[in-house]
């Protein structure tokens, strides 16, 4: 690869920022949950990125970023399925998904 | 008699039993318990003549073993010694507790259970009738103990024991009508004040004991001449000897402690007679006179303060006498003067004849208070002399045995006061210690003169308002009656002594008459090591001290006997500053009420008000602090800190409703504040590295 | 054969406190006779220990050396902790005294505590259980146990069947103690870490600690110790929560309270701060002297004001102690400046006002008891007359109010001039400010007296029943050995006397020198 | 490409006696699914449950004393199985006993709260319940970052489960959401924390990510912002799970809302093997002396934080599950001062299990009276207690022995555990942590305080509670352990001393 | 010179859907940006040779997640669910644009932090592990978490079941 690294990695950064920001600022519960796969999808950047440039050494070396990412995959997945439900219940009982709204607990 | 001297503790023993048989069985005694208290001290007052029996026949002052010893070291091998061996262990020092009899201690015994012994006769009559009669009995024969302990004590220690001992016996007696006012001041007053003395007294017996590692007297004398030589040690045991004298100048009442002892008179008047007459107030002159081995070693200004003190209160306390009209107090500042006699004797180094006046005093004095109450008795308990007049016919036994104590304190010649004054105007007489100016070293000799001559004066004064003249209230006069004989057998039997102790040792009739059993006690007195008082000058001394009291007893009957009361009226307000003054005690009651009383009222309230104002919120500082903020004025509000369960929870809880606050419920302000702190600390660790 | 009494005196209470948590709770006699029992046997056990006590064998194990009836098994060996058990003459006079308040306070109990007997007798026991573990401990962390063991029981002893302000007092009491224990927890770990003894025994563990330098560290762990055991003394300034628990506490707990619980703080003094730093004792001395001082003086004068007549007690307590603060503070001073004789009386002496207050300040606030129970008042501007309503009561409170105020001749009086005696080549003249303290004591104390027993009968306490053979029961035992000791103290300085020695030239002297 | 011929035994290393706890685990949820469909007495399956998981603590204990691994345990050097995926050391066996045991009393206390308020669920709690548990196991017993993470998603996303069962009741979903959004975000953010780790080793297996490390750092000092940013990421992320502050806002919301037995669960599960993971990771991954002291000086700090904020916040509650959920993050600050020590000394990861084992009884057990109390489900207030001394005096008690334990006084596991805490920390030269610690013991009183006021000061104006086995046995069994664990500590001492030789 | 211009075109388009994924006022518009962004992701994948993991990429997130965002908007029939209203006030309103800011200001950061640590040019131009070698690898040495990755699929849909089938069960 001639591509500088630091342009994947950046590129990963800034997915990962802007889920961020998006989870953070989106009062919507389903693209909050969005976000969190943006953030993902960064790290996922970030992991295969450094696989690629570094840490080739042998097949099992570089077996090891796609697993893992694999594994998150998964993981975002069943996240997303339970989140879902999740959702879907509140907005069964409160007839909303913004979460400004879901504010009976504080303190 | 040795049977007597060997169980010499059965002395001070027998009243402790009687003291505590009457406190137990008081129901059923009732007032049989007088008379189990006259028997009792009867008993004991014939031990203790046994004893100075025996111990007169082993040779008054031990000459031989003193010689050989301890010459220089003011301890006289005692004639009999009962000690508690390691009675307790102050640490690794194994403390000794004992009884001992040398011939001071054998005279005081003598004294002691005499004047006790007449006084609980005297009460039977007395306080007859009393409510608290057994009370009484109890307390006076629990007295007597702690006055014995003290006079037996062979040590410092025991000594403090019974010395507290009958302080608290003393609130008790002064305190007895605790219903009305005057004896509960009175009796908290007297407590006080000797306990401001005692303390100093302790702190120096824990200096006294630092530097020699003792309490008894023998310890104390032979260790004290070889300490002294060190100036470090010798300055720490004089500091010691000084703070000693100042629990005799609270006991003994002496300037500037005296201000007790008037108030004393609140209880009972043979309580007075015993107590704060004859013996308690003497001990402190006993202790001094005890304790001379420290005294005598140490450097001289110790004396020299002792002297001046004792000097100054007797003027003092005499001119105050002279213008009292209580017939009670006039004798109470009569005591202190007296016993600043004695004081300033031991000072100058006139240690026998310290104790022989206060021998002769406890005599007299005793018999004046008992003829006192006597007189109150008759008068229904009517104690002003303005008030009086005229009784000798009504009670001639009080008058004629009043008389004999009048003229023996006033020093009439040939009466044991005039004796034992001479040898103490001798002494004072002849101090001129080293390096004083001879002006200087004469001023107890004139305050001791001047005393003379008031004495006299207001005694007189004191015997013709009473006595002579017209009665004054005629009510009183007409219902006045003699006392049952037992008050008045008391009365003739102290007369006796009153009148005859002094021939003991009576110096310039046993020149005249070349008689050595006139000076019989003053070899008995012996002590070594004190100052040899010179005899060249006795006869001047007699002629001044003789002069001084007539003039006295003269001046006092012209004034009262011849001068109209008009006259005297106008003289007072030509004096009026002086007398006000004098007439006010010269205000020493007022300066401590204004200071040391008030004082200690005002600190005590501040200290409470800070205890609970400041060191609580202190030590709850941090809630102080959070609702300092929220209200500066509110900061000591005894609310703000009492609401204290609060404790952390007022404080807690301003915090904690701010840190709340952070707990909005907003799902993503807590991702907010999450990954916000997680990327700030990020930033942070790169600057910090 | 003793071997194992000290651990019954402990344990048996709380065996039978357990037990008591099976017996129905409307058995109330039954309760109070377990109780009594219970309370009783501890002090039976140690009577055979007393008579034995000159002869009983003096351990030489280094865990337990210089300790009488000592035994020492592993418990935690992990962390060095063992269960070690042993007295000497404080750790044993300490004991007995609290064997004895206790069955006397159980019978004070008696027809005073009124509700949820069951729940008040076995707190009190499990109280016993912890205070007696206290003064037999040999080991750090079973001390500490056992300290802690203490707070709880009075917490509740407090808070359920005290005054109006019981909650308050209680939380009071334990949120100060409380964090007097958790500083002095972290200050001893520092110790046992920082010599690397692995061993929490108190005596192992002074042997390397009193090695240590003086600097930052080692003045922290002291002073965190110290505090700990400040607050029980309670040692001004640190005695605020004192005069609201008495003042809240029923009259038996308030017993407990005055007799042995704090107690525990100048026991633990003795037995833990000073021994393991001595060196930052002696250096610190100073400011203890001072504390003492002028908890003295303070507490005298604070006691003077008060207008509530328990509380009055209370400060007194904090004055008594201010004494005892005193002594120690000269010890550590006289043990490395070359006076350790002087250095041993003052600490007997200490030592001793700690027992006699421990026999005298129950007594007197049983008196105190007594009047509230029958007046319902402790104002002392309402009470007044006593000795012509209640003459036998008044007579005692008189008794115990001398006691109190130092006269010669009782309990109270021979351990102050000793302390002082004592700290005076310490101090000089300084002790002179103490000692005005002991003027003003006097002074409140014959001020309380007139306006309580003093003066005119008041018409409404006209027909008072006196005393009772209950409350002569109470006071009698108490009431003699006051005299007793106050006339014949050997008994007790003779047990101190070994202590004190060991403490003195072993341990409070820097160096071992 | 021909196929490569490999020996899959020898490249995967399997033994199934170590794995036998979580294969019993797996094999029992099974057997709950399946048998939902043929029992009737729906009850029964509870019985499976607790069954299943004392028979995993069996097996686990069985394990541990087996030959081979004991015997690699005792010379130092632990096996490691399943492609090193697995390290079969005395630290795993310890926190999954631990784990379990907690399990197995939520199961107990749960018992009638899932019949009231859970109706038909049964299969449902258990088998997620018992999902979560198999999570934590994996979790503590791993060395690979992978394995770690994949175990706290399985616990994770079991809790958002948990958290929402009671699907009606507005709070519960409330607290589902706001947990599962949370715990998203953490775990991204602890995964970026993975790759920037995984970037510089290029490699998931701690002890290699350790040499990696260290050579990296050797090359060049330059690595080192990337690797603390990385550790600080997934700092970050753990500090969520176990509620450290600043990341714990959600807790108390999700504790209050949460089905109560959950919140128990919630309050010792996740947490304590939360702190496995982490002393693994930072101990075996990061434990060489130029990352120690920068990572100890980052919990240090949320440890005093988590002290102070959860404390003080804790003073302000009036709902008990809430104020519960902010001591149990006081508590985390407490176990992260034993995680500091640690970087320095083994103490401090002895003290963090002893105080995993004596937290968890004491919590457990205060938990089993509260779902007990739990009418409406999901509000216990302070009242609730009043006068409990007198209506249910043995629970009384034995909540006081709790509470005095949480607060660390003996003779109570709680207060060995603080002890253990305190030592760990003068140990590693934190003083003022410890001071900390010491003081916030003192503040916490402050709201026990209110508890325990309640139920002994203040007269009952309701009923006693019914005595129900499954509340009484929890208490029971938490009051003598608890008793137990403080005062014969030797022996608990000794296993945690043993475990805490983390490799 | 082609990697660059693919990976720049890469970018804008994963950026650009992101964004609008902020923007945009219908959940169902935001969830067709995201997989689009998440293709283009593949597609970055697929330049680092990394095709498995592209083809997962593809699978699971633009199609399997992206599908079931968008039925669970469908089947919940709320309005509210499907799109966001802009709030009045709020402190994030006018954000949109800040998405990017806060993006680029993050990726600024640990650009920063990837440039001071000097990050080596890449060692070794290998070709990615092929699919068999993954294979491989995650049925030997990631059995483990392979299987628990099963389980959590397993309890992901056994919640939810839980949590959604209550309501099918009542109708």
């Amino acid at each position: 690869m001639t591509l500088p690294i630091y342009l994947p990695l950046g590129l990963g950064a800034l997915l990962f920022g802007l889920g961020l920001w998006g989870a953070l600022t989106r009062t919507n519960a389903v693209r909050i949950l969005m976000f969190i796969e943006i953030m993902l999808n960064g790290v996922n950047l970030n992991l295969i990125t450094f696989s690629r440039y570094y840490w080739q050494q042998n097949a099992e070396s570089a077996a090891r970023a796609p697993i893992i990412t694999l594994f998150i995959m998964t993981v975002a997945a069943a996240e997303a399925s339970v989140g879902l439900a999740i959702i879907l219940n509140v907005v069964r009982n409160r007839g909303s998904v913004d979460v400004d709204k879901i504010n009976l607990m504080k303190g | 008699m040795d049977m007597f001297l060997h169980s010499a503790w059965v002395i001070a023993a027998l009243p402790l039993t009687i003291a505590a048989l009457i406190a137990m069985f008081s129901r059923q005694l009732k007032d049989k318990a007088g008379w189990l208290g006259v028997a009792g001290m009867f008993v004991a007052f014939v031990w203790s003549i046994g004893v100075f029996f025996a111990v007169a026949a082993a040779g008054g002052g031990h000459e031989e073993a003193a010689a050989a010893a301890h010459e220089a070291a003011f301890f006289t091998t005692p004639a009999w010694h009962l000690v508690w061996h390691n009675w307790a262990p102050f640490g690794p020092y194994q403390i000794d507790l004992g009884l001992m009899v040398d011939h001071l201690t054998a005279i005081m015994l003598v004294v002691v259970t005499l004047v006790s012994f007449c006084v609980q006769l005297y009460s039977i009559g007395y306080m007859h009738g009393e409510r608290r009669f057994t009370r009484f009995y109890a307390a006076i024969n629990l007295f007597t103990t702690g006055m014995l302990g003290l006079v037996l004590a062979d040590n410092l220690f025991l000594l403090l024991i019974s010395w507290e001992i009958m302080g608290l016996c003393s609130y008790l007696l002064i305190g007895h009508w605790y219903e009305q006012e005057w004896p509960k001041y009175g009796s908290i007053k007297a407590f006080l004040t000797t306990r401001v003395g005692d303390v100093g007294m302790m702190v120096g017996i824990w200096v006294i004991f630092m530097v020699t590692r003792t309490l008894t007297w023998e310890g104390l004398a032979s260790t004290i001449p070889e300490l002294v030589k060190n100036p470090v040690q010798a300055s720490a045991l004089a500091l010691g000897a000084f703070l000693i004298f100042t629990g005799a100048v609270g006991k003994s009442s002496q300037f500037p402690l005296h201000v007790w002892l008037p108030d004393a008179m609140a209880g009972p008047t043979p309580g007075s007679a015993l107590i704060h007459a004859a013996t308690m107030v003497a001990a402190g002159v006993y202790l001094v006179g005890r304790t001379f081995m420290i005294f005598g070693n140490v450097a001289p200004w110790v004396l020299t303060v002792v002297a001046f003190i004792g000097g100054f209160t007797a003027l003092f306390a005499a001119s105050i006498a002279t213008l009292r009209w209580d017939i009670k107090e006039v004798l109470a500042f009569s005591t202190i003067s007296q016993l600043g006699y004695m004081i300033m004797a031991l000072g100058l180094g006139g240690w026998a004849a310290g104790n022989f006046h206060l021998m002769t005093h406890a005599f007299f004095k005793a018999l004046l208070f008992l003829a006192a109450g006597s007189i109150i008795h008759a008068h229904h308990h009517n104690q002003l002399m303005h008030k009086m007049g005229g009784l000798r016919k009504k009670i001639p036994i009080t008058f004629w045995t009043w008389l004999v104590g009048y003229l023996a304190l006033a020093g009439f010649p040939g009466f044991s006061g005039f004796f034992s004054k001479d040898e103490l105007l001798l002494a004072a007489w002849t101090w001129a210690p080293a390096g004083m100016n001879p002006l200087v070293a004469k001023l107890p000799f004139i305050m001791a003169l001047l005393t003379a001559f008031l004495t006299a004066y207001y005694m007189t004064r004191a015997t013709w308002l009473a006595f002579f003249g017209e009665p004054r209230d005629q009510h009183l006069y007409d219902h006045a009656h003699e006392s049952p004989w037992t008050m008045t057998a008391p009365l003739v039997i102290l007369a006796v002594p009153a009148l005859l102790s002094g021939w003991l040792w009576a110096a310039l009739p046993a020149e005249w008459f070349h008689s050595e059993s006139l000076l019989w006690l003053e070899h008995f007195f012996h002590n070594p090591g004190v100052r040899e008082i010179p005899t060249e000058s006795a006869v001047t001394v007699t002629l001044m001290a003789t002069t001084a009291g007539l003039v006295g007893i003269f001046s006092g009957w012209l004034l009262y006997a011849v001068v109209k009361p008009e006259t005297r009226a106008k003289w007072i307000q030509a004096g009026k500053p002086i007398y006000t003054l004098v007439r006010n005690k010269y205000y020493i009651d007022e300066f401590y009420e204004l200071t040391v009383i008030k004082f200690t009222q005002v600190a005590s309230v501040a200290i409470a008000w800070f205890d609970g104002a400041v060191v609580d919120g202190a030590v709850n500082g941090v809630g102080v602090i959070g609702n300092a903020f929220a209200d500066v004025s509110g900061w000591f509000d005894a609310n703000v800190i009492d609401q204290l369960v609060v404790m952390w929870a007022d404080i807690s809880r301003a915090i904690a409703a701010q840190v709340r606050r952070i707990s909005t419920g907003y799902v993503q302000q807590y991702m907010l504040t999450f990954v916000v702190v997680v990327v700030a600390s990020v930033l942070l660790f790169q600057v910090i590295r | 054969m003793f071997s194992t009494a000290l651990t019954w005196i402990v344990f048996v209470p709380l065996i039978v406190a357990v037990l008591m948590m099976f017996v129905p709770k409307t058995q109330e006699k039954v309760l109070f006779w377990l109780a009594g029992i219970a309370t009783l046997i501890p002090l039976a056990i140690s009577l055979p220990l007393i008579a034995g006590w000159n002869t009983a064998a003096v351990s030489t194990d280094a865990t337990m050396k210089g300790m009488k009836y000592a035994v020492s098994v592993p418990w935690i060996q992990s962390i060095g902790v063992g269960y070690s058990v042993g007295v000497d003459g404080f750790g044993f006079t300490m004991l007995v005294l609290s064997a004895l308040l206790f069955p006397l306070a159980v019978l004070a109990s008696y027809g005073y505590i009124k509700e949820r007997i069951k729940d008040y007798l076995i707190l009190l026991l499990i109280l016993e259980f912890g205070t007696n573990g206290v003064f037999v401990s040999l080991d750090f962390m079973l001390f500490y146990v056992y300290w802690e063991i203490v707070l709880l029981p009075m917490y509740f002893l407090i808070g359920i069947w005290g005054g109006a302000r019981r909650e308050y007092a209680a939380i009071k009491f334990f949120l100060y103690t409380l964090i007097g224990s958790v500083v002095m927890l972290v200050g001893a770990i520092y110790l046992y870490m920082v010599t690397g003894a692995h061993s929490f025994n108190i005596l192992e563990l002074a042997a390397r600690t009193r090695l240590l330098p003086v600097n930052g560290m080692t003045t922290f762990a002291f002073w965190a110790i110290l505090v700990g055991f400040a607050v029980k003394v309670p040692m001004f300034p640190f005695h605020t929560w004192l005069p609201d628990a008495h003042v809240e506490a029923p009259t038996p707990i308030s017993m407990l309270l005055a007799g042995i619980l704090l107690k525990l703080g100048s026991y633990a003094m003795v037995r833990i701060s000073h021994p393991l730093l001595p060196q930052v004792a002696a250096q610190g001395a100073w400011v203890l002297f001072v504390l003492g001082v002028v908890g003295v003086l303070y507490a005298a004068g604070a006691a003077m004001a008060q207008k509530d007549f328990k509380k009055q007690v209370a400060y007194s307590s904090v004055n008594h102690m201010g004494f005892f603060v005193i002594a120690l503070a000269a010890a550590s001073v006289l043990a490395n400046n070359g006076q350790k004789e002087m250095a041993e009386v003052a600490l007997s002496g200490g030592f001793f006002v700690t027992i006699s207050h421990g026999l005298i300040s129950p007594l007197f606030f049983f008196a105190v008891g007594m009047f509230y129970e029958r007046t319902h008042t402790r104002d002392l501007g309402k009470l007044g007359g006593m000795f012509l309503t209640v003459p036998v009561i008044a007579f005692m409170t008189a008794f115990i109010a001398f006691a109190n105020l130092g006269l010669p001749g009782l309990a109270g009086f021979i351990g102050e001039f000793i302390a002082l005696t004592g700290s005076y080549p310490a101090f000089g003249l300084w002790v002179l400010v103490a000692g005005a303290g002991l003027v003003i004591t006097a002074a409140w104390h014959l001020l309380t007296m007139r306006n309580v027993l003093l003066g005119e009968a008041k018409k409404e306490y006209l027909g008072l029943h006196d005393v009772t053979w209950k409350e002569k029961l109470i006071f009698a035992p108490l009431a003699v050995l006051i005299v007793v000791f106050g006339v014949w103290p050997a008994p007790i300085l003779n047990m101190l006397t070994d202590a004190t020695k060991i403490l003195v030239t072993g341990l409070l002297a820097v160096g071992g020198k | 490409m021909p196929p490569i011929a490999y020996d899959w035994t020898k490249l995967v290393n399997p033994n199934y006696t170590f794995l036998l706890p979580e294969l019993i685990v797996v094999a029992f949820m099974l057997l709950i699914m399946v048998a939902d469909f043929y029992v009737k007495e729906k009850r029964w399956l509870v019985g499976f449950a607790f069954f299943g998981v004392l028979l995993a603590v069996l097996a686990d204990w069985f394990a541990a004393t087996s030959e081979a691994i004991k015997g690699a345990i005792d010379t130092g050097a632990p096996l490691e199985f399943f492609g090193n995926m697995v390290i079969a050391d005395g630290f795993t066996f310890f926190l999954k006993a631990v784990l379990m045991v907690a399990v197995a009393l939520v199961i107990l206390l749960s018992y009638d709260y899932v019949e009231k308020f859970l109706k038909g669920m049964y299969v449902e709690f258990y088998e997620v319940l018992l999902a979560a548990m198999l999570g934590m196991m994996f979790m503590v017993s791993s060395r690979d970052l992978i394995t770690i993470y994949i175990g706290l998603e399985l616990t994770s996303i079991s809790s958002y489960i948990l958290a929402g069962l009671l699907r009606k009741d507005p709070k519960s979903n409330e607290a589902a959401l706001k947990y599962f959004l949370n715990g998203a975000v953490a775990s991204a953010v602890l995964l970026f924390g993975l790759s920037l780790i995984y970037g510089v080793s290029g490699t998931t297996y701690l002890p290699e990510v350790a040499r990696q490390l260290t050579m990296r750092v050797a090359e060049s000092k330059e690595f080192i912002p990337m690797i603390v940013a990385g550790v600080l990421f997934m700092a970050g992320g753990f500090s969520f799970k176990i509620a450290a502050v600043p990341m714990h806002l959600w807790a108390p919301d999700a504790y209050e809302g949460a089905p109560t037995p959950v919140t128990a669960f919630f309050s010792v599960g996740p947490k304590g093997a939360a702190f496995g993971a982490i002393l693994r990771i930072f101990l075996v991954g990061m434990g060489a002396a130029e990352f120690s002291g920068r990572w100890m000086a980052i919990w240090a700090v949320l440890a005093a934080a988590s002290m102070f904020v959860g404390n003080l916040t804790a003073l302000m509650q009036t709902n008990i599950k809430r104020m519960m959920a902010y001591s149990s993050i006081a508590q985390a600050g407490y176990i992260l001062v034993g995680v500091v020590a640690a970087g320095k000394t083994g103490f401090g990861t002895s003290a963090v299990l002893f105080y995993v084992l004596a937290y968890a009884l004491t919590n457990l057990g205060i938990f089993a009276v509260l779902t007990q109390m739990d009418r409406e489900g999901g509000w216990v207030s302070v009242s609730d207690f009043k006068g409990l001394a007198t209506r249910n005096p043995w629970y009384a008690w034995a909540l006081l022995v709790f509470f005095i334990s949480l607060i660390g006084i003996p003779p109570t596991a709680g207060f060995m555990g603080k002890f253990f805490l305190f030592r760990a920390a003068v140990a590693s030269n934190y003083l003022w942590l410890a001071l900390c610690m010491a003081v916030n013991s003192v503040i916490s009183v402050g709201y026990y305080y209110g508890v325990v006021k309640a139920m002994f000061l203040e007269n009952a104006d309701r009923e006693a509670l019914p005595i129900r086995f499954g509340t009484m046995a929890t208490v029971v069994v938490c009051f003598v352990g608890v008793i137990l664990v403080g005062i014969l500590a030797n022996g608990f001492v000794g296993l945690t001393t043993a475990a805490a030789l983390v490799k | 010179m082609g990697q660059y211009f693919m990976f720049t075109i890469l970018s804008i388009v994963t950026l650009v859907s992101a964004y609008q994924m902020v923007r945009v006022r219908l959940i169902t518009h935001a969830a067709l940006f995201m997989a689009l962004a998440f293709t283009a992701v593949a597609g970055i994948f697929l330049m680092m040779q990394a095709e498995f993991v592209a083809a997962i990429q593809i699978l699971v997130y633009a199609g399997a997640i992206t599908t079931m965002v968008i039925f669970a908007i469908m089947l919940s029939g709320l309005a509210d669910i499907k799109s966001e209203r802009a709030k009045k006030g709020g402190l994030w309103t006018k954000s949109d644009p800040f998405v990017l800011v806060v993006g680029a200001v993050f990726a600024a950061f640990m650009s920063y932090l990837y440039v001071a640590a000097k990050l080596p040019q890449a060692k070794s131009d290998k070709a990615m592990a092929s699919v068999e070698a993954i294979g491989r690898s995650l049925f030997t040495t990631y059995m483990i978490p392979f299987e628990i990755a099963s389980i959590l699929l397993l309890i992901a849909m056994v919640g939810a079941i839980i949590l959604t089938a209550k309501e099918a069960e009542q109708e």
